[in-house]
């Protein structure tokens, strides 16, 4: 399905307007890691390793695991680890 | 009567007011009220710091907010008032970047309830730092994957 | 650079001020501030109060603020700013009886000074509360010895 | 010596200005402690009991305890349990 991925923190910047659009094979938050892993793979050579493994997903309301099911609207961002205060 | 009070300041337009905060958890049966202020500082890691731009994820974070104040009222056990604010935008150094505020009948729960909130804050909101250093560098600071089991 | 703020403040004359406090503690080294306010509650052991009244040794109260202030600086080790003002005379319910600030490089000292601070100000400055209740009685309320060993 | 005693909190108003002024037997502050408890028990009776025993004798600056000697100027507060914050 087509995910719209929203950027932030570190990976603000690699994609127009912070916003990522990806194919992903599954429906799966799982699913959209590995996407996002292989686009990374692809076009983000400069990317800290690691540094998606540590990444969640989420909604506008909630963070979602990889287990669970994609939102049908396509909407998620992903949260590079966190640093505010 | 307890209450709660969240926001996320887009400090282009406003700024953090520690004054509302604590009048906002005052109460004629709260004897204490504990603050927390966030500054910018003019050094980190060695580094000369010139300012700071706080991204948010603004939907999310004020979710967050929201169960942080859950969180607290639920440990803290008994009545609360709790104000929660987070600039968002770049700030200069000395400028207000997050507001705590918790108001209690007894000192000894508002301390606690406004550590725990700024602790949570710090390590559970989709808040993200990006230092600027006089040399005209910028970077984003490492901090605390979401990922962990213990966060919803 | 570190630097400390005593006062006791006469309420016919001023107010207490937490804004005045959270600025003093300001500085461009420090990324936290932690400060505690204390407030006149509406009920105390069961009684309604309708004010409290501060007695105070006023110059004995500042040498004391100064010491406290010595413990704290020793006990955090690093930089510190201090602010600690008591009000003295008679207040409502809600007025601000004591403000405590505590400014530090980083949040969790700033936590620590500012509790140890108002431990010592309740438990050992020559401070008495005088409440009034709604039925016109008064009563000063039991206190802290300062016979104890502990105190200089 | 003569000692002029300033009284604080629960002993306001025990004496006219708040000035107890007694003859002591002695130099130190426990020769001032016996002499207040005296004084205390032909004057005042409704006192708590015990409450003496809590208080504690201070000049402007310091806190003295009993086997100190009393200072010079004879000036001396008693402080009752306290009650700040």
């Amino acid at each position: 399905m087509k995910i719209e991925l929203e950027l932030f923190g570190t990976l603000r910047g690699l994609a127009p307007g912070d916003r990522l659009h990806l194919e992903v094979a599954g429906g799966r938050v799982g699913d959209l890691r590995a996407a996002l892993a292989a686009h990374a793979a692809a076009h983000w050579p400069g990317l800290a390793p690691g540094l998606l493994d540590k990444c969640a997903f989420a909604t506008h309301s909630e963070i979602l695991r990889d287990a669970a099911a994609l939102p049908e609207d396509g909407r998620m961002a992903v949260l590079p680890p966190v640093s505010g205060g | 009567m307890s209450g709660d009070f969240l926001h996320v300041a887009d400090i282009a337009h406003e700024r953090l007011d520690p004054d509302a905060a604590q009048a906002f958890v005052a109460d004629p049966g709260f004897g204490g009220a504990a603050l927390f202020l966030g500054r910018v500082r003019d050094l980190n890691h060695g580094r000369d710091v010139v300012g700071v731009s706080y991204d948010i994820h603004r939907p999310l974070a004020l979710v967050r907010f929201a169960q942080i104040a859950e969180e607290v009222e639920r440990d803290v056990g008994g009545r609360l008032k709790l104000y929660i604010a987070h600039a968002h935008g770049r700030l200069a150094v000395g400028d207000i970047a997050v507001v705590i505020a918790a108001g209690t009948p007894h000192r000894e729960e508002a301390f606690r309830a406004c550590r725990q909130a700024i602790e949570a804050v710090k390590h559970s909101a989709p808040i993200w730092k990006q230092e600027h250093y006089a040399d005209g560098d910028s970077a984003w600071s490492e901090g605390c994957s979401l990922c962990g089991d213990d966060h919803p």
